[in-house]
């Protein structure tokens, strides 16, 4: 279970989030909500990137805002970014030991443990590439092996299915529903991809302007008329059409 | 404004306390005289750091060869004037040399390397100032020269302590620079057109900014200002290629006290650090390492404006 | 016309001998005349017949004022080139990174532009200049004596073998004398000449002692001048502001007060060196190089070996243990261009050149207002009992 | 292909050790040790930007402190040169890791320029300091001295000095290629691209980056031990802060990417100036071909001149990526 | 008429696009496809000079354009809005949206801002925010307000829905057609199949750096299979 409590940043006299609360039990819950609305500040609060003002993230017990971002990673978070942070001169295999390098265990286990990451993600065969050389479909999928390496506890993906066709988009929808059975970890996704998150999310949380508007599963959510008006921007009709 | 007098105030004091600390038991009219010749050194400095700014505000060049560009105008209008050409006249041709030298490296140079990150593009730079500093000290041999002004030999007696006008010129230019370049960048097209410029170049290029037209305005007038730059420092010191050269050093001291960004500090930076190294003459400590100041003055207002800061995402600075 | 060598009015021809020289030229000075003057001197007797019918190879390096630079010139002209003596060298660093080696490659250095310590105070060189030590103790007697000076402070460069080292000397000078001095030390990367002025006011002193190369020394007396010092002070200076074209760039306000003490002979006094030296520049030099004292110096350094050249034995002119006896051996000889008899000796430190003249600055040109006289020092003690001993005093 | 190049370039180096000490004149022995202590640096200045993006403008001021601490305590104790050598690492290491303090801050053009000002704070304290030369006290500077400058024993002679140098330039160089391999390699490229990818990889940035530093400000306190033990006496000259930048500039003209890069810079700083000497060119019109030379290669070799070479190298040698890539697929 | 003809992009040595011909017509959408990786990032920087062209010939309206500086080409009416939230990220929003109205008098700058404001009120809230610091979504309105403000005559915006809400992506597609029906030639790169069939009159679909497919958008809409085939 992921709960967030009162969870508030400011950026000089803007509020760009405003006691926010939710508590995430499904497997893979989402997170929406127009431009702007404080999606992105929010992960940025949980890995650390920023300070709350206020609020605890509390997941299996730990405080995660107590953690110095690095700490957390060893913890159990992992996560991707809306703008990828592939390193362009690691191979994809370095980009993915630079993470077990900070974990503990044997060396022969994180090895196990990467082949297993880079298989379920479907890298396998691009391990040796460079990270400049990926096309955008290539880097969600590293993304997706640098997530799931490490025995994670909670991951956190921003707007993954950005830039791909529908069809990649299944697959990184199906990897993404296939990651608990694999690792045990909750996930949170972001994306303005309703299709994506009405598919793969059981729970999802609004934000708008960054109050929280709505929370509950998914379908509920979505038929929400302030969720509608505030994000999709269309009536129930459409919608269905 | 607010912002400005707030700086003001604490240069000022910090002077002051200085003042206070080290020239303890001097009495008042040498300090004065430390105090006024630190000003001279101060205002040049401000002087140089505000060509840097300028240029680095509207191209993303911080300029190493600014003190070259510098050296070579007074150099040249030394010579105009030896070869016995009408004052005025050999001092336009100084700063012409010094725009046409900016202008060679902003239009043939500069764009070459735009794909260049700021700091390689800085470094670059120091090439030309050597290339510059190579051919000047290849055409002047060693010889004791001395740039004069006709004012330098009018004075005018403040407090009681004589100051020459020529030294009253470069602050009021400092003064009248730095608000009219301020206003400028803000408030005109060009201006802005700069800004949008030194913050990415093919953005700017591709939303329709003339980028040619308005880096070649950008280069011309730093190297006037570099050119004015000179002549004054060539005043001041002596005509020595190379120490003119390498004053841009503490000139980027200078350029850091106001963030490379706002001139109004860059001005009160360089005159607080003119007048603290002139201070330090007073410590037998100190006296010694005096030219220090600059570049601890400068490290310690870096560090103050980045205290708490993070870098998480990628980005240039 | 210039009288060179044997002035057989015959080029040299035939197996060279190899000669080195180093100079410092950079900023913050050019100390380059020496090496200039030394080979004009050598280019006129290599067209007088050389040293029997064989010519001087001049090999001249520049140490850019970097120790670095001068050790690499050392080595190259000692190992590489295997030369069998250095002349006119003149540098502020050269001497105290290449004396130790000086002494390994028993090489004998006759330098004429010397400004550290290691030029007076090291067994193989002997300068035919003074350095600024003897110069500026010489400018401060002179003060002391015929102004009436209480209270000297002198301004050098921080560079601690030559500017605290001389600077030094001449407060101790003015201490012995029961009078008091101050030692100002300008860092040459600084520009601002001004607070070093200021720091020399502060220190309460009566008279100022320009202690610098002539382009610093320009820049000093131009901060005075813009601040009105020049009547509210007395004005002094080593030998470097001893230059033709010094007068026109300090213009008319330093008429009659400014006084420069000269290590070597005035350039109008005459004599039958100082009117060669003119010569052989005007003949074998460019009409720009700079007439000095350095320039004499280095003149006079290349004349005095090439008459000991020519006092050898031809068959060990290539053998550098022989030339260096050669020189070593070098005594009582007399010259117009300075005010004592030159020599050198088997010696741990060698100054034979310590008795100036002091001119002022008047109407675009120098006038001689003290002529020869010695100076007078503790620190010279030494040297009078090894001029004793060799039966020169 | 790498590994090709790699070899090729092990097996000339290995030959120029032997070489060029035994064949190479007075002046350029003492050119080449020279050259030698300051590839040191360079790959220093290099490795910090090419693996983490950062830039040191203080490579030279630092080493001028590790030539003073050398200087310093061969001096005031009978140390074995080894000794001193390594304290005067420690020290600019210890400096290196202060720099790195703005650098948690700061980046690109700022962190540049406070590096720069150290380097001018260096500077003038070098001048007004000036380096021990024997005399007693802290500062150890007499008027009237120079004290002999002990080096190593198996280095008496200049020639076997520089081979003892171009050892400490090639276990540098080894240093490096062992962090780039391992665990600090990726955290540095991590930290290049954004340190939030360091941080979302559990990257302990204040840790990495400060021994990032550490370890470029060892080996140019390393080259300035060794500097000091070539000369026997150092000069404020040789660390002008211009100097740092200009050592920095030729990091990128010889091509940071690549570890000879920095021989390549080294080589442009110390090498080309004497030859030019050596060929009669003017001191100040070589300054001329230098900085020409200097714009030029900035503005056309992404990779400096080492990327050139390696591109011809590419063409000489039959390629064998493809064969590799199959391999590991 | 935008005209491509045989147009070939290297990168590194690398052809990434090779022989590309394709016009687009003003007044009409030319929606631009293909899977990830085939070029058409390339393409849209390619025309819009940023990159450099190695063969073929770029002609807007009859004028060659190939090989010229990125603002000659946006004085010659081609606007462009590349992958990738592209801002001055050190400007405020006003000043980015000024500083892209290099070609018009001061009194049009005023109106075009309005324009823009009024389409994008998220942007009028913060006009003197850092752009560098906006959401990702701001800074994509930002990046098409900076194409929109000088009378482009042709518009090429590559992945426009990159991370905006539906309900913006709602109001680009009216804004898009609007554009169209004003006359202006639009060249749309969009993931969102949807969307792009729902705007374009013509599709290109490009695979490995090939035109693989060109049709009209009718054509399309009858057999979908169409286009999955093209793509892989
Ligand atoms: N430094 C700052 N100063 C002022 N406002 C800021 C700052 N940083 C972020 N903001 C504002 O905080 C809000 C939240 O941004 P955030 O990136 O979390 O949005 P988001 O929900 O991820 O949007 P998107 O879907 O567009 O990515 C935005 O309105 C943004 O403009
Ligand atoms: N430096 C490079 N070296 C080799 N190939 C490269 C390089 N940069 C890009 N490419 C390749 O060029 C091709 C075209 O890339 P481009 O970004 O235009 O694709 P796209 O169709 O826009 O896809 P996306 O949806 O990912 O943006 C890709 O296969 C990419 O991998
Ligand atoms: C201080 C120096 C410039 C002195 C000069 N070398 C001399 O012989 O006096
Ligand atoms: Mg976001
Ligand atoms: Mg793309």
């Amino acid at each position: 279970m992921i709960s967030i409590e009162n969870l508030t940043v400011r950026f000089g006299g803007v509020v760009a989030l405003d006691h926010i609360g939710a508590e995430f039990s499904a497997n893979v819950s989402g997170l929406i909500g127009p431009n702007g609305a404080g999606k992105t500040t929010t992960m940025n609060v949980i890995s650390g990137f920023l300070d709350a003002h206020n609020g605890h993230v509390i997941v299996e017990g730990t405080d995660l805002v107590k953690l110095a971002p690095h700490k957390r990673v060893q913890w159990g978070l992992r996560r991707s970014f809306q703008k990828e942070q592939i390193a362009n001169d690691l191979t994809v295999r370095e980009n993915l030991m630079a993470i077990t390098d900070h974990l503990r265990g044997a060396r022969v286990e994180k090895r196990a443990d990467l082949e297993r990451a880079a298989e379920f993600a479907g890298v396998t065969g691009i391990l040796g590439k460079m990270g400049r050389d990926l096309n955008t479909f290539e880097r969600r999928l590293t993304d997706v092996a640098r997530c799931v390496i490490g025995h994670p506890k909670m991951i956190m993906f921003d707007e993954p299915a950005g830039g791909l066709t529908p069809e990649e988009t299944e697959r990184l929808g199906d990897l993404i529903l296939g990651i608990h059975d694999l690792t045990g970890a909750k996930v949170l996704v972001i994306d303005h991809d309703v299709e994506l998150i009405e598919r793969i999310c059981a729970e999802t949380l609004v934000l708008d302007f960054g109050k929280r508007v709505a929370f509950g599963p998914t379908s509920e959510v979505l038929r929400d008329p302030a969720v509608q008006a505030a994000y999709l921007g269309i009536d129930v009709e459409e919608e269905h059409a | 404004m607010w912002q400005v007098l707030r700086t003001a105030a604490l240069c000022l004091a910090v002077c002051a306390g200085t003042a206070l600390w080290l020239g303890a038991g001097k009495p008042a009219m040498v300090q004065g005289m430390f105090i006024v010749s630190g000003l001279a050194v101060g205002s040049l400095y401000a002087l140089g750091g505000i060509g840097l700014v300028v240029l680095y505000r509207a191209t993303g060049v911080l300029n190493l060869s600014a003190g070259a560009i510098g050296m070579a105008s007074v150099m040249a209008a030394w010579q105009f004037a030896q070869l016995g050409l009408f004052g005025p006249l050999a001092w336009a041709l100084g700063l012409a040399i010094g725009v046409a030298l900016a202008l060679l490296y902003g239009r043939m140079i500069a764009p070459q390397m735009a794909w260049r990150e700021p700091v390689v593009k800085a470094v670059a730079s120091l090439g030309y100032a050597i290339a510059i500093l190579g051919v000047v000290a290849f055409i002047f041999p060693d010889e004791p020269r001395k740039f004069s002004l006709p004012t330098d030999s009018m004075a005018v007696m403040i407090g009681g302590l004589r100051v020459t006008v020529t030294r009253l010129i470069v602050v009021a230019a400092a003064v009248l620079l730095v608000i009219g370049i301020t206003v400028s960048l803000n408030v005109t097209r060009v201006g802005l057109q700069m800004r949008a410029l030194a913050n990415n170049r093919s953005i700017s290029s591709l939303i329709g900014i003339p980028i040619l037209r308005v880096e070649t305005m950008a280069w011309g007038l730093s190297g006037l200002l570099f050119g004015f730059t000179g002549l004054m420092f060539g005043d001041l010191v002596r005509l020595e290629p190379s120490v003119i050269t390498f004053m841009v050093i503490p000139s980027i001291a200078a350029a850091i006290c106001g963030r490379l960004q706002s001139l109004p500090d860059v001005l009160m930076g360089g005159l607080t650090i003119g007048v603290i190294e002139s201070l330090l003459t007073f410590s037998d400590t100190f006296k010694q390492v005096r030219p220090i100041a600059p570049f601890v003055i400068a490290a310690l207002v870096l560090l103050a404006m980045n205290r708490g800061r993070r870098l998480t995402f990628a980005g240039d600075d | 016309a210039p009288s060179c060598g044997a002035n057989t009015g015959e080029a040299a021809t035939g197996t060279p001998i190899k000669v080195g020289g180093i100079h410092g030229n950079a900023a913050p000075g050019d100390f380059s005349s020496s090496t200039t003057a030394a080979g004009a001197y050598f280019d006129c007797v290599n067209a007088n017949g050389g040293i029997n019918g064989r010519p001087i190879e001049y090999l001249v390096e520049n140490d850019q004022w970097n120790p670095e630079l001068a050790s690499q010139a050392a080595s190259k002209l000692l190992v590489d080139e295997e030369v069998v003596a250095m002349v006119g060298n003149g540098s502020f660093v050269e001497m105290s990174v290449n004396a130790g080696l000086y002494k390994e490659q028993n090489v004998m250095t006759m330098a004429s532009a010397c400004a550290a310590s290691e030029c007076f105070e090291s067994s193989n060189i002997v300068s035919t200049n003074q350095g600024p030590l003897p110069s500026s103790i010489g400018a401060a007697m002179y003060m002391v004596e015929e102004k009436g000076a209480q209270n000297v402070s002198c301004i050098a460069l921080t560079i601690p073998n030559s500017g605290p080292w001389s600077c030094g000397a001449a407060v101790e000078y003015m201490e012995s004398k029961g009078l008091s001095g101050t030692g100002v030390y300008l860092n040459p990367a600084s520009p601002d000449v001004n607070s070093g002025l200021l720091e020399a006011i502060a220190s309460g002193a009566d008279t100022i002692i320009v202690n610098l190369p002539v382009g610093l020394a320009v820049a000093v007396l131009k901060a005075a001048e813009e601040q009105g010092l020049g009547d509210a002070y007395q004005w002094a200076s080593s030998t470097p502001l001893y230059d033709r074209d010094a007068p026109a760039a300090l213009g008319d306000y330093w008429d009659g007060k400014l006084f420069v003490n000269t290590e070597m002979t005035p350039f109008d006094k005459g004599g039958e060196d100082a009117t060669n030296w003119l010569a052989v520049m005007d003949a074998y030099g460019d009409a720009k190089d700079p007439r000095d004292s350095f320039s004499q110096a280095g003149f006079l350094s290349a004349k005095i070996f090439v008459d000991t050249l020519l006092g050898m034995d031809p068959a060990d002119l290539d053998d550098r243990a022989k030339v260096t006896d050669a020189i070593t051996a070098i005594s009582g000889y007399q010259s117009d261009l300075v005010c004592g008899p030159f020599y050198v000796g088997d010696a741990a430190r060698h100054m034979p050149n310590h008795a100036g003249t002091m001119v002022v600055l008047k109407d675009g040109g120098f006038e001689t207002v003290r002529d020869c006289y010695e100076y007078d020092s503790p620190y010279f003690a030494p040297i009078f009992e090894q001029e004793a001993a060799l039966g020169l005093r | 292909m790498r590994s090709t190049t790699n070899t090729i370039w092990a097996v000339l180096g290995l030959a120029l050790i032997l070489v060029l000490p035994a064949f190479a004149g007075g002046q350029w022995v003492k050119i080449f040790t020279s050259t030698t202590t300051f590839a040191l640096a360079a790959a220093g200045a290099g490795f910090l930007y090419t693996r983490l993006g950062m830039v040191s403008l203080v490579q030279v001021g630092l080493m001028g402190v590790g030539g003073w601490v050398t200087l310093r305590l061969n001096h005031a104790f009978n140390f074995p040169f080894e000794i001193n050598l390594m304290v005067a690492g420690a020290v600019t290491m210890f400096l290196g890791n202060l720099i790195a303090l703005p650098a948690l801050r700061m980046r690109g053009l700022y962190l540049a320029l406070i590096t720069l000002m150290f380097a001018a704070g260096l500077d003038i304290v070098f001048t007004a300091k000036q380096f021990p030369n024997g005399a007693e006290g802290f500062w150890g500077v007499g008027t009237t001295f120079a004290a002999d400058m002990r080096r190593p024993v198996v280095a008496q002679s200049d020639a076997a000095y520089l081979r003892y140098t171009m050892v400490w330039l090639v276990i540098g160089f080894v240093l490096i290629e062992l962090h780039r391999r391992m665990a600090p390699g990726r955290a540095w490229a991590l930290i290049r691209k954004s340190e939030a990818a360091a941080l979302a990889s559990g990257v302990n940035v204040t840790l990495y980056k400060t021994w990032a530093f550490g370890l470029s400000g060892l080996l140019a306190g390393l080259g300035g031990g060794l500097l000091a033990g070539s000369l026997g006496l150092l000069d404020s000259a040789t660390f002008r802060a211009s100097e740092s930048v200009m050592l920095f500039a030729l990091v990128i003209v010889g091509g940071a990417r690549f570890w000879y890069g920095a021989v390549i810079a080294a080589v442009l700083f110390r090498v080309v100036p004497g030859l030019l000497n050596n060929w009669g060119v003017d001191a100040d019109l070589s300054l001329v071909i230098f900085g020409a030379a200097l714009l030029h290669a900035v503005m056309t070799a992404p990779d400096g001149l080492a990327g050139q070479i390696n591109g011809a190298i590419r063409t000489l040698i039959p390629s064998r990526k493809s064969d590799n890539k199959g391999a590991k697929a | 008429m935008l005209e491509l003809s045989g147009v070939t992009i290297e990168k590194d040595g690398i052809a990434v696009l090779k022989d590309v011909s394709l016009s687009v017509e003003p007044g009409k959408v030319t929606a631009l496809l293909g899977a990830n990786g085939a070029g058409k990032s390339e393409l849209v920087l390619g025309i819009a000079g940023l990159l450099p062209v190695t063969g073929g010939e770029i002609r807007a309206d009859g004028k060659p354009i190939t090989g010229q500086a990125p603002n000659l080409i946006r004085a010659a009416g081609v606007a462009a809005v590349p992958e990738g939230h592209q801002v001055l990220s050190k400007l405020s929003v006003d000043d980015n949206l000024r500083a892209a109205a290099s070609l018009l008098s001061l009194s049009e700058t005023k109106e075009a801002l309005d324009r823009i404001y009024a389409l994008f009120p998220e942007l009028a809230e913060r006009k003197r925010q850092i752009a560098g610091t906006m959401s990702g979504g701001q800074q994509q309105m930002l990046a098409i307000g900076h194409a929109l403000m000088a009378r482009p005559r042709y518009v090429l915006i590559d992945e426009m829905s990159l991370g905006l809400a539906p309900l913006i992506v709602k109001r680009l597609v009216g804004v898009v057609s609007e554009l169209a029906a004003s006359g202006v030639g639009v060249l749309l790169v969009e993931q969102f199949v949807e969307v792009a069939l729902q705007l374009a009159s013509d599709i290109v679909v490009l695979r490995k750096g090939q035109v693989r497919l060109a049709s009209t958008a009718e054509a399309i809409a009858e057999n979908r299979e169409l286009i999955t085939d093209a793509y892989f």
